[in-house]
């Protein structure tokens, strides 16, 4: 039984880390850059639902939705102001945008006076509740959580497996040269990777929120989701998910029957010895320049 | 080829005027004008580094020229974003292959085919080419990237099919292509350009085969047009036989190793 | 010549982290302490005809960026003194280059024992260890509530450590040893297994070296499964954040205490006087760091009039170690000072959580023999 | 055309098969490249040919069959050690160092003949130095060998297709082999840039003494420079033997060459 | 524009071209030596960091820059030399023995880090070497009966042989002869074989093998000896701070370290030491401005990390080969003076290749 409600914990904080790790692989597959930033679209997301539902009074699913597009919205105006004059730089280059971007959010936010340095509660109404199955206990924001990511994972994994703008955004990370040959509008795609990736950090945020409270270091989180997309295979979708149960599982259990220290730990032995024995991950494309 | 060809218009597709372009401090070409006309097959010949890649970077917004401006039917699409200027109606085969590396053939095609939205039109193109080249329908679910280096020049050759263009720039197409497969790529050049009416302006090391498939040719040197003329007139021309067509008269070079001056008669 | 005091001003120097962890304890400190400057510059004039001025720098709780501030402080700036500086591992880094200077390190917002351990007579600390709070409530607590098994969970960092060797400590007093003690890494939000593992060894009491997300997280889980032991709190858990933030599964938790937090509509009238003034001028409601800030300027304040006019280093720590403190209207105990002892006092209170609101339950605690 | 009368052998394979999934990449093939021969395979697009190549340099380990390199199991070296025993190549695709200049890719085709420690390299004690200056030589000497001058202190980067074709090939020249690999060496070069290929190879093979198995799909440098060429269709061989016996055989002129020579056909006619 | 004319390979080896960079380097070296007595103490403190980031600069420009290989948990060499001078030191030890030896366990660490590089590349290793960084980070929190744990530890002194480095002066003498030591080094790595392995690994490792360098073994050794001088680095920064504890080497370190070499421009030695320049100073320079700001701003909280985050953009926008690429313009505009053409230094459309194939 013990074990069985570990695992169930395990799973539901495994889903928090497949959801942030969602956002990066939906970046990297799309633009082969590692976004640092996606726990501070992750934070701002949150900030802009509790905006919307504590000091504008909206109601929950006006504001989840609003809060959502607005991020959106916000993910492209940042492609088009920050991201889009360097496209084509060198992946790193973009990597230290994120890293930069990531510096301003969390300044920008800490600086609103008197909300940006508190920690604040998102009044979901799910909050608090939970269900219990024999001696289990389920927990209503998890099982959301759960949900959500299930879903999310399913939507991208269509839309880059088999629409047309899903596989020409693979396309351009891979040769972006190439790309603007085919008349694949290059940029704009970008662009709608990010408003996709902030859309998802938003979700992320708002599904988090009622779990770790929203402050402006919420996003510090996302350095556990790396490991699970590293886990799942960077190019991923699925991955990003099962890479995350595959931590959170192991994070539980091993918070209990292992000594002390391993559980912060056993994430990153988790993706040592993943890239040990399988480099690219469990879904990883096994890839090899051919010469 | 038996079919009667389109006229060849005097209506020029694509207009260079003066364009200059440059890589940092290296001009790589200075005040190139030449004119592609609807219909036709324009062929650019030049050694290595002359700038024949550049020109066509050029046309297709990969590099900004520095100075003059280039015109695609009759619209001024200097220095635009490439993707705007591909969604005109141009397409690019560029050279070393660029495929996408992950993708598998299929895909691949379907890229090529971005810009276009009928589906009809896609399905059949995508049939035409299987035909052209048969091994791409073999490996139409393997990785691009795993293609050999061949293979991979018919699927960069394809893929420019699929986007159904007015105009079509070949850098290089039969590079790396067996001698077989380089005179089928050709008759299917000169068909595409009969058939569809597609306009093409072709690069390509192979002077003979370019000479005799083109209406028209450029001669570029050091990042200048040196000659222009018909292909009839300049493959009677004794440079362009000397060194373009490797047809010496006996003992010019032979097995010496000097080279001859060139100084376009 | 000393640095810093010139005819009409003082220069007092504070480090806080204005832009990393902690960055709303360390505003809340640096407004606390500029209040108490604004009243004495505005309203009661001066200290023996001189003004405070407080240089605060940044340092992202980060121990190098300490060094480059404290440096600045120092040698650019040369400041009097350098007080409130918040932050165990930055302190450290710090009191070297202060302490080549000749400037007083003066109670820093942090309850390590280093602060005044080893004697150094340019070390002063204020208020009780997070070490000698648990240590001394502990059994009282146990007492109290008859506990048969101690737990502990806390931050795996200096910190929590603390925390933990206070437990230790507290525990041995009464013979006991902790049951289980488990630890997270700061900024985890999952406590299950923490949790599962108290719950499994049969804890009925609980030490929190938790600080606030953590707090409610740990409390949150094992109320949900079940697991309802008496949870003690440091005084880093009492702020108002976590009935705020945590709501009713929080009621209940134990924490030591030794500033009262100043509630906006607290009873005593001139907490309430003195938190509304803090709220129109800062926008935002004052909490316990916002109190450590004011005391600590409002201490040196007292201790800098007493030095006279001549105020030197020197002529500072001479009246310091003379200076006795009486309660304040927070609350805090008596303290004092000397050459020897350099820790003003050692005591806290207990309050407890009860409608969604701390309340004190114990006037201070004394050791127990 | 000099047709070399030693026996020696200096590679030799033997039931060389290899398979990529589903694809039979390397069928059976056997051959034997004689000491100071050019070696030529020809074959149409996706024959293997590359994959021969890849199989050599270890980059591939065969699915069965065995490479003999002067009598010695190539398949058991591991692929760096490739180099030292004197087997350089160029790739059909350009694989070159592309941030650094040309005369700094062709000294790290040196590396194999480094004679310092890491402690001399980071002291640059005197041997450091003399080894360098040594290297340099070396490398200048092909530079006017290959007629790189003008490009010597460019950045590879910025290099047309064609010039680094060459510089790939100084590159491997530099690492002075026994037996040079050459992957479609005139692909991208015109009609007057083959021709100096052509001398090229034909100098490699005589004055350097360097034994060369090439692919290549120019009919004219094959016929010009090979002692014996072997054709290759879907991983098998084909045909062995001269270029004019190669060249005249049905099977090659059906799968790789062609039929029609007068390509005069291409040309508009009059509408 | 200067003109060399050259006469024989060997000047084309050598460290110094002409005579004007003899002047120019001889002319920072002096005022080094001088600073202590030049410049006031703070300066000189600043100094002194920039002398230590930039030992730690190089060996991860050599990493990063010249071998390609990214490490996101660099700080956990700087942390297993600080710890090791830290132990060795306080238990007496002489300081060139005691520094020898965090430099020489930063690089044994290294090269087991350096194992999955073998295998991994791109952001992968970029998480192999995070995850390391995190586990060196607990490891060293949890060991306490050496590193005394989370508490952290005070370091003494360097000393050697009763002769004690107390003022600040020994100690930025100390630090500056390691830097120098450091970057000589390096400079001739890189102008030798193992140089341009390095690079060579880089640029393609299918090419760099095929030319029969042995690829494990120099990503290692690159590991190993970037770790060495995140060591001795770490040592120094030992010393400098006199307090070290676990968390002063986690990921925030790290990733100030990688901005460090970025900024500094990738791929030159230079960079590692405009890279420590900005690191140091950038901090220091948005608080002395913060003062003349309107308090709501200059006061707020998180402004300096919003600062920080609006110069790293700007430089990624507007100089993407870092502090490096930004003066070899101004070097080249001040030779070129007259003749100076305004496209020069235009920036190309670029487009970006997947490295997943490299
Ligand atoms: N990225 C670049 N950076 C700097 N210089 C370049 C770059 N690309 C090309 N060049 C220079 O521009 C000139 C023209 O190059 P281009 O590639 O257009 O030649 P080309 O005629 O296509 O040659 P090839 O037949 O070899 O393909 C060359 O001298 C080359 O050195
Ligand atoms: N790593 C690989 N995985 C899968 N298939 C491969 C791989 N390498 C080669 N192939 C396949 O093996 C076949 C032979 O490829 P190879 O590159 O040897 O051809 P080639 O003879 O060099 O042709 P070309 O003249 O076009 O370069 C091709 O069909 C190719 O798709
Ligand atoms: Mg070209
Ligand atoms: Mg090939």
């Amino acid at each position: 039984m013990q074990f069985i409600q570990l695992v169930i914990s395990g799973i539901a904080q495994g889903c928090i880390y497949g959801l942030i790790a969602l956002g990066f692989v939906l970046i990297y597959k799309a633009t082969e850059t590692v976004s640092f930033a996606q726990g501070e679209l992750m934070m701002l997301g949150a900030f802009c639902g509790l905006a919307l539902m504590t000091f504008m009074g909206f109601p929950f699913w006006l504001a989840v939705i609003s809060a959502i597009a607005a991020m959106a919205a916000f993910g492209v105006l940042l492609e088009r102001i920050v991201i889009r004059p360097i496209l084509g730089q060198p992946a790193f280059s973009i990597v230290m945008l994120t890293i930069g971007i990531g510096y301003v959010a969390r300044g920008l936010i800490t600086m609103i006076p008197g909300i940006g340095t508190e920690t604040h509660t998102l009044p979901v109404p799910y909050k608090d509740q939970v269900w219990n199955v024999g001696a289990l206990v389920l927990n209503a924001e998890q099982m959301v959580i759960i949900g959500a990511t299930t879903m999310l994972c399913a939507l991208l994994f269509a839309v880059f497996r088999y629409s047309k703008v899903g596989i020409a955004m693979q396309a351009s990370s891979q040769n972006q040269l190439a790309a603007y040959y085919m008349g694949i509008p290059v940029k704009r795609l970008n662009g709608i990777v990010w408003g996709l990736a902030s859309a998802v950090a938003a979700v992320a945020g708002l599904l988090l929120a009622p779990i770790t409270f929203v402050h402006a270091n919420m996003g510090f989180i996302g350095l556990k989701a790396f490991p699970a997309a590293v886990v799942g295979g960077f190019g991923s979708l699925p991955g990003a998910i099962v890479g995350g149960l595959v931590i959170g599982i192991v994070e539980s259990l091993s918070g209990f029957y292992l000594p002390e220290g391993f559980k912060d730990i056993a994430a990153y032995i988790v993706v040592l010895v993943m890239l040990m024995v399988k480099p690219n991950g469990l879904f990883g494309d096994k890839l090899r320049k051919k010469v | 080829m038996t079919q009667n060809p389109p006229a060849v218009s005097d209506t020029p597709v694509l207009k260079l005027l003066n364009v200059e372009s440059a890589y940092g401090p290296i001009r790589a070409i200075r005040g190139v004008s030449l004119q592609v006309r609807r219909g036709e097959i324009a062929t650019v010949l030049g050694s290595n580094g002359a700038g024949k890649t550049t020109i066509l970077k050029t046309i297709s917004g990969i590099i900004d020229p520095r100075k003059g401006s280039v015109e695609f039917k009759g619209e001024s699409i200097t220095a635009k974003d490439p993707a705007y200027i591909v969604q005109q109606g141009l397409s690019h085969v560029p050279e070393g292959r660029e495929v996408f590396p992950l993708l598998s053939v299929h895909d691949n095609l379907l890229m090529g085919a971005y810009t276009r939205k009928d589906k009809d039109g896609i399905a059949r193109d995508m049939e035409a080419v299987y035909t052209y080249f048969p091994i791409l329908r073999e490996r139409a679910q393997q990785d691009a990237g795993l293609l050999s280096g061949g293979q991979q020049q018919m699927l960069a050759i394809s893929r420019s099919i699929m986007a159904a263009p007015d105009l079509m720039l070949l850098d290089e197409p039969s590079l790396g292509l067996s001698p077989k497969l380089t005179k089928e790529i050709f008759e299917i050049v000169v068909r595409i350009n009969r058939e569809r009416g597609t306009t093409i302006l072709l690069v390509e090391q192979n002077a003979n085969m370019a000479l005799n498939a083109s209406d028209y040719g450029y001669v570029l040197e050091n990042g200048r047009i040196v000659m222009e003329d018909t292909c009839a007139r300049l493959r009677e021309k004794d440079d362009i036989k000397e060194f373009y067509l490797g047809m010496k008269e006996a003992g010019v070079r032979g097995e010496r190793r000097w080279k001859k001056k060139k100084n376009w008669r | 010549q000393q640095q810093g005091v010139s005819k009409t001003e003082i220069l007092v120097g504070t480090i806080q982290d204005l832009s990393g962890p902690l960055a709303g304890y360390g505003k809340q400190a640096r407004n606390g302490m500029q209040l108490r400057i604004d009243e004495l510059n505005e309203q009661q004039g001066n200290i023996n005809g001189r003004k405070i001025r407080l240089i605060a720098e940044d340092d992202g709780y980060d121990p190098k960026k300490a060094v480059l501030a404290a440096q600045k402080l120092v040698n650019q700036d040369k400041v009097f003194i350098i007080a409130g500086h918040l932050g165990t591992a930055q302190n450290m880094a710090a009191m070297p280059v202060q302490f080549e200077k000749n400037i007083v390190n003066l109670f820093p917002i942090t309850a390590a024992r280093e602060m005044y351990e080893p004697l150094n007579r340019l070390k002063y600390s204020f208020a009780a260890t997070y070490y000698d709070q648990i240590r001394i409530a502990l059994p009282k607590l146990v007492k109290e509530k008859n506990a048969k098994k101690i737990c502990t969970i806390y931050q795996d960092d200096d910190f929590g450590l603390e925390v933990l060797r206070g437990a230790e400590a507290g525990a041995k007093s009464m013979n006991m040893e902790l049951a289980e003690k488990t630890s997270y890494k700061r900024g985890a939000t999952d406590f299950s297994s923490q949790v599962a593992k108290m719950k499994a060894s049969g804890c009925d009491m609980v030490v929190l070296g938790t600080i606030i997300r953590e707090t409610i997280g740990t409390v949150a889980e094992s109320r949900k499964t079940g697991f309802n032991p008496t949870f003690l709190g440091s005084s880093a858990v009492y702020t108002d954040l976590i009935h705020k933030l945590g709501g009713k599964p929080m009621d209940g938790i134990y924490a030591t205490m030794t500033v009262q937090n100043p509630y906006l509509d607290e009873a005593s009238q001139p907490i309430r006087f003195w938190a509304n003034k803090y709220k129109t001028k800062y926008n935002e409601d004052p909490t316990v760091f916002s109190v450590y800030g004011y005391s600590i300027m409002d201490q040196f304040i007292q201790a800098a009039k007493k030095a006279g006019p001549n105020l030197t280093t020197d002529t500072f720590i001479k009246a310091m170690d003379t200076m006795t403190f009486e309660p304040d209207m927070f609350g805090s105990p008596k303290s004092s000072y000397t050459a020897t002892k350099r820790l003003g006092n050692d005591l806290s209170r207990l309050s407890q959580i009860t409608d969604g609101k701390w309340k004190v339950v114990s006037d201070y605690v004394k050791p127990t023999p | 055309m000099t047709t070399t009368s030693t026996n020696d052998i200096l590679l030799s394979a033997r039931d060389l098969s290899v398979r990529f999934g589903g694809v039979l990449a390397v069928n059976k093939v056997s051959f034997d490249v004689k000491r100071g021969e050019v070696f030529t395979l020809i074959g149409p697009n996706g024959a293997g040919k590359t994959t021969v190549f890849n199989l050599i340099s270890r980059i591939y380990t065969p699915t069965t069959g065995t490479i003999d390199y002067e009598g010695q199991p190539l398949t058991q070296q591991p692929p760096h050690k490739i180099a030292s025993l004197g087997i350089a190549r160029t790739f059909q695709n350009i694989e070159l160092f592309e941030h650094a200049t040309v005369l700094q890719n062709m000294l790290i085709g040196r590396h194999t003949h480094r004679t310092t420690s890491l402690l001399d390299d980071i002291l640059f004690t005197k041997k450091a130095r003399q080894a360098e200056i040594d290297a340099r030589e070396k490398a200048e000497r092909i530079v006017d060998f290959l007629d790189l001058q003008h490009h010597r202190d460019s950045m590879v980067a910025g290099l047309p297709y064609g010039v680094r074709k060459v510089v790939e090939l100084a590159r491997a020249l530099c690492t002075e082999p026994k037996l040079l690999l050459l992957d479609e060496p005139s692909s991208g070069l015109n009609v007057e840039e083959t021709e100096d290929m052509a001398f090229w190879i034909q100098d490699i093979q005589h004055e350097l003494g360097i034994t060369v198995l090439m692919v290549e799909h120019d009919m004219t440098l094959v016929s010009k420079v090979s002692d014996r060429v072997l054709a290759m269709n879907q991983g098998e061989v084909l045909a062995m033997g001269t270029p004019r016996e190669v060249q005249n055989d049905l099977g090659v002129i059906e799968a790789y060459l062609g039929t029609v020579d007068d390509v005069s056909s291409l040309r508009r006619t009059a509408a | 524009m200067r003109f060399i004319f050259k006469t024989d390979y060997g000047q084309d080896i050598d460290l110094v071209k002409h005579n004007g960079q003899r002047f120019w380097y001889g002319l920072l070296m002096v005022v080094l030596v001088a600073a202590p007595w030049v410049f006031p103490e703070y300066w000189l403190a600043q100094l002194n960091f920039v002398l230590i980031y930039a030992i730690v600069g190089l060996g991860l420009m050599l990493l990063a820059g010249f071998t390609g290989l990214f490490s996101i948990g660099h700080a956990a060499f700087l942390g297993v030399g600080a710890y090791t001078e830290a132990v060795f030191n306080n238990m007496g030890v002489p300081f060139p023995i005691s520094i020898a030896l965090a430099g020489l366990l930063s690089a044994a660490v290294g090269v087991i880090v350096g194992l999955p590089a073998l295998r991994v590349k791109g952001i992968y290793l970029g998480i192999a070497t995070l995850s390391f960084g995190f586990i060196v980070e607990e490891v060293l929190a949890r060991w306490e009966s050496v590193t005394g744990g989370n508490a952290g530890i005070t370091v003494k002194k360097p000393a050697m042989f009763g002769w004690s480095i107390d003022s600040g002066t020994g100690f930025y003498f100390l630090c500056l002869i390691i830097a120098v030591v450091a970057t000589l080094g390096i400079l001739n790595l890189l102008r030798s074989p193992t140089g341009r392995a390095f690079v060579a690994i880089r640029d393609s490792e299918i090419s760099a093998q095929s030319m029969g360098i042995h690829l494990a073994r120099y990503k290692t050794l690159s590991f190993a000896l970037s770790a060495m001088l995140a060591g001795i680095g770490g040592a120094l920064y030992a010393h400098k701070l006199s307090f070290i504890s676990p968390d002063q080497f986690n990921i925030l370190q790290s990733i100030d370290l990688l901005l460090m070499v970025v900024i500094g421009g990738l791929g030159s030695v230079h960079g590692a030491f405009l890279g420590a320049i900005f690191l140091i100073s950038m901090p220091q320079l948005i608080s002395l401005t913060k003062d003349y700001l309107p308090a709501t701003i200059g006061q707020a909280p998180g402004l300096q990390g919003l600062v920080y985050g609006v110069v790293l953009i700007a430089f990624v926008l507007f100089e993407p080969y870092g502090l490096y690429g930004r003066w070899l313009k101004v070097r080249t505009y001040l030779q070129l003076f007259p003749f100076y053409r305004k496209g020069l230094f235009k920036r190309q459309k670029s487009f970006q290749k997947s490295d997943r194939l490299k």
